[in-house]
């Protein structure tokens, strides 16, 4: 028999079945699952319990970027390292697990912090982008980054007892088009550098982070499985793909009566710096550090992605 | 002022916002149908409301920053984005729902 | 310096610093986790996640129940199992990827599915009680004994896209008080038996079940670090603990654009078979056999739990 | 039957009951204020309705059983368990909210 005649393998039909008979997935999800290239940005919180289902789920490539090492301090929350990888790169950490896991996927270590002079030559290597970073400026140099290169963000935040989502830049569309705001579409100015708390300072729970990560999980699947980022699938079917629905933001209180909530977004905004016809942006610019993202959200100490 | 020259409200904080209001991450307030002004009430009036009567915390430019809610705080408006509803010109309706959320950037 | 006058070591102050400044954690939440023994019924797909983050925050004692091996079909979303343990006990591959995250918790390996004999001797020696089973007749089961024990019970369930918690039995209280409802009330007659579907049968996306089961730890970590389920503190403060707040069932649609909601049910039903004051129930007809589970929920093949 | 005799509420699927009721999660429905008899209506006529004029799939003993909301269906009346609000006899309300859960059992 010839085994070439199927699209996936004995070992994949069985370790993938439980997904593939979910009718929103079926062997068409699972065969755009093999063709994606997902990126995580940061090995922490948000970035192990998302890399964790996006690679047991069957993603064909999966890229990490962080420059940190294993601390004792993380283990209470980032459940893809372990005591005995205290001060291990987290990329090679994350790395060994997930081979563990699932030892289809292709993994790439990118073991430095996001930056203005890594940030096209990794990102443009991929097809969807998680931010799991943990300060500002990353935030805005990863959206301003996804933007330039047309790709489609699935953004989250956590501390103490609430975390936040959003998904940006859905469909992935250039500068000037109408279509999902950005982060700065959002967030215009960024918050004054001393009311900004990191999980370091404010303290976070670990599960609090974890459902954000495992819900950055669900929205990557529901956006690959979907075709919306496929650009063959749009040229099929672009009848479908026209309606824009609301970018919802998910709100998540742990300790609230009523714990989670989905609030509504605007689109684009007009005169966005990043994403509107008027954008000041460019790959020279931000490439050249010309955009300072410390500076322009006001940190006086170096950033630290956990 | 009669009572029927006032109207109710749910103003909530969230993101730890609340920690700025005493921890209540959910209260009712009763507002004037018109300000001083004889001008309906918006919500840019409810946010100084909230920061002069309201907060208790001395932080106030951590709510309030040069005249306007601090970069970094969204507020939505019956679960919409107040940018989508005219922003701090919107005019409060009897029960409208007013969140105001502190934007998180941990991980 | 003596360094029994501190209540945690340099370890665990290093580990947990960052959950334990969160307010509601403390360092008294902190000793109530350690203080704390969490069993969890079902080492699959809600048991992975919420194993890993309870050992992670660090309980004192983690039981885990199950008498299956792991397989290949599991690990989309059995996220604390691995390829090359294919035909481990499930218990001894998670206590082997929980004592890599968090060594300090004493692990207790249950190799065997819950049942009417074990069920007493099983539960009575923890505080707290997880259900992550897959089919009804465990679920009956566990809560009954949950009653008869008076332990608080915290069940979820997955299918598909879909995912469902209730938070049962808090306060922990004996039959015929006034509470907080258990299984029977909320569901007082199974369903029919050719209207359950496993997950086996029909799908699941791994991180839909995976938010399930970590909200089912962020539930364990409030109940225990707030001092609900410890009888110490009742004790103490009993005049907070006497103001019954309503139940709710949290209700995941990984499709739907509002996909999370919170719905109130119903305090204890007069006439529950198990936690009424009229209660059919006593520890000696559970472990005789004499409440047929499996016939109860009209199944007439053996039961599994995935 | 002039409009003025009919109001609206919404109905909602979930846990999987949408794949009995062609995959749709939420429907708006017109109903009269009173019942052929000239009653109220109630949640128990509402099931009924559903049951024989809205649900196109024919295993209808998955959704009613014996004339009973079929055992492992949970029936929330804005958003609470429907025997906090007299069960099927509850006389609905404009604008109400029913939404009808399966039980899930998986894990
Ligand atoms: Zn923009
Ligand atoms: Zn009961």
């Amino acid at each position: 028999l010839d085994e070439h005649k199927w699209p996936l393998s004995a070992e994949e039909y069985k370790r993938y079945g439980r997904q593939m008979i979910v009718p929103s997935v079926g062997i068409q999800g699972q065969l755009r699952l093999k063709a994606a290239k997902v990126l995580i940005i940061g090995a922490g919180g948000l970035g192990c319990p998302a890399a964790a289902y996006i690679a047991g789920a069957g993603v064909g490539t999966l890229g990490i970027v962080d420059g940190d090492v294993v601390e004792t301090s993380n283990l209470h929350r980032q459940i893809l390292h372990g005591t005995e990888k205290i001060r291990w790169k987290k990329v090679d950490s994350m790395i060994a697990s997930l081979k563990s896991l699932n030892p289809n996927p292709a993994y790439v270590a990118h073991a430095e912090h996001i930056s203005p002079q890594n940030s096209e030559s990794i990102v443009k290597q991929y097809d969807l982008v998680l931010d799991c970073t943990d300060n500002p400026a990353s935030r805005y140099l990863i959206s301003d980054i996804c933007i330039l290169l047309q790709k489609t963000l699935i953004s989250a935040s956590a501390l103490r007892t609430d975390g936040q989502l959003i998904v940006l830049n859905l469909p992935p569309l250039p500068a000037g088009a109408e279509g999902g705001p950005c982060y700065r579409c959002v967030f215009p100015k960024p918050p004054p550098a001393d009311t900004v708390v990191s999980c370091g300072d404010g303290g976070i729970i670990g599960p609090v982070v974890g459902v954000m990560g495992v819900m950055q999980a669900v929205e990557a699947i529901k956006i690959i499985t979907s075709g919306k980022i496929d650009s063959s699938a749009e040229v099929a079917g672009s009848g479908e793909n026209t309606k824009q629905e609301p970018t919802l933001m998910l709100l998540f209180s742990a300790n609230s009566s009523q714990p989670f909530r989905s609030v509504k977004l605007r689109s684009r905004r007009a005169g966005c710096f990043a994403c509107s016809k008027d954008s000041q942006l460019s790959l020279e610019s931000l490439t050249s550090g010309s955009v300072d993202y410390v500076l322009f959200c006001g940190f006086t100490s170096p950033t630290k992605i956990l | 002022m009669a009572s029927e020259d006032k109207f109710n409200l749910v103003v909530e904080f969230s993101g730890g916002l609340e920690l700025l209001f005493s921890g209540r991450r959910k209260l009712t307030i009763s507002v004037p149908i018109k300000d001083n002004e004889g001008q309906a009430v918006t919500v840019g009036w409810l946010v100084h409301y909230l920061c002069n009567e309201v907060m208790e915390d001395s932080r106030k430019n951590m709510f309030v920053l040069d005249g306007h809610v601090c970069p970094g705080i969204l507020v939505l408006i019956n679960d919409a984005d107040w940018e989508l509803e005219g922003e701090a010109s919107y005019a409060l309706q009897p029960n409208d729902n007013v969140l105001f959320v502190s934007t998180l950037h941990g991980g």
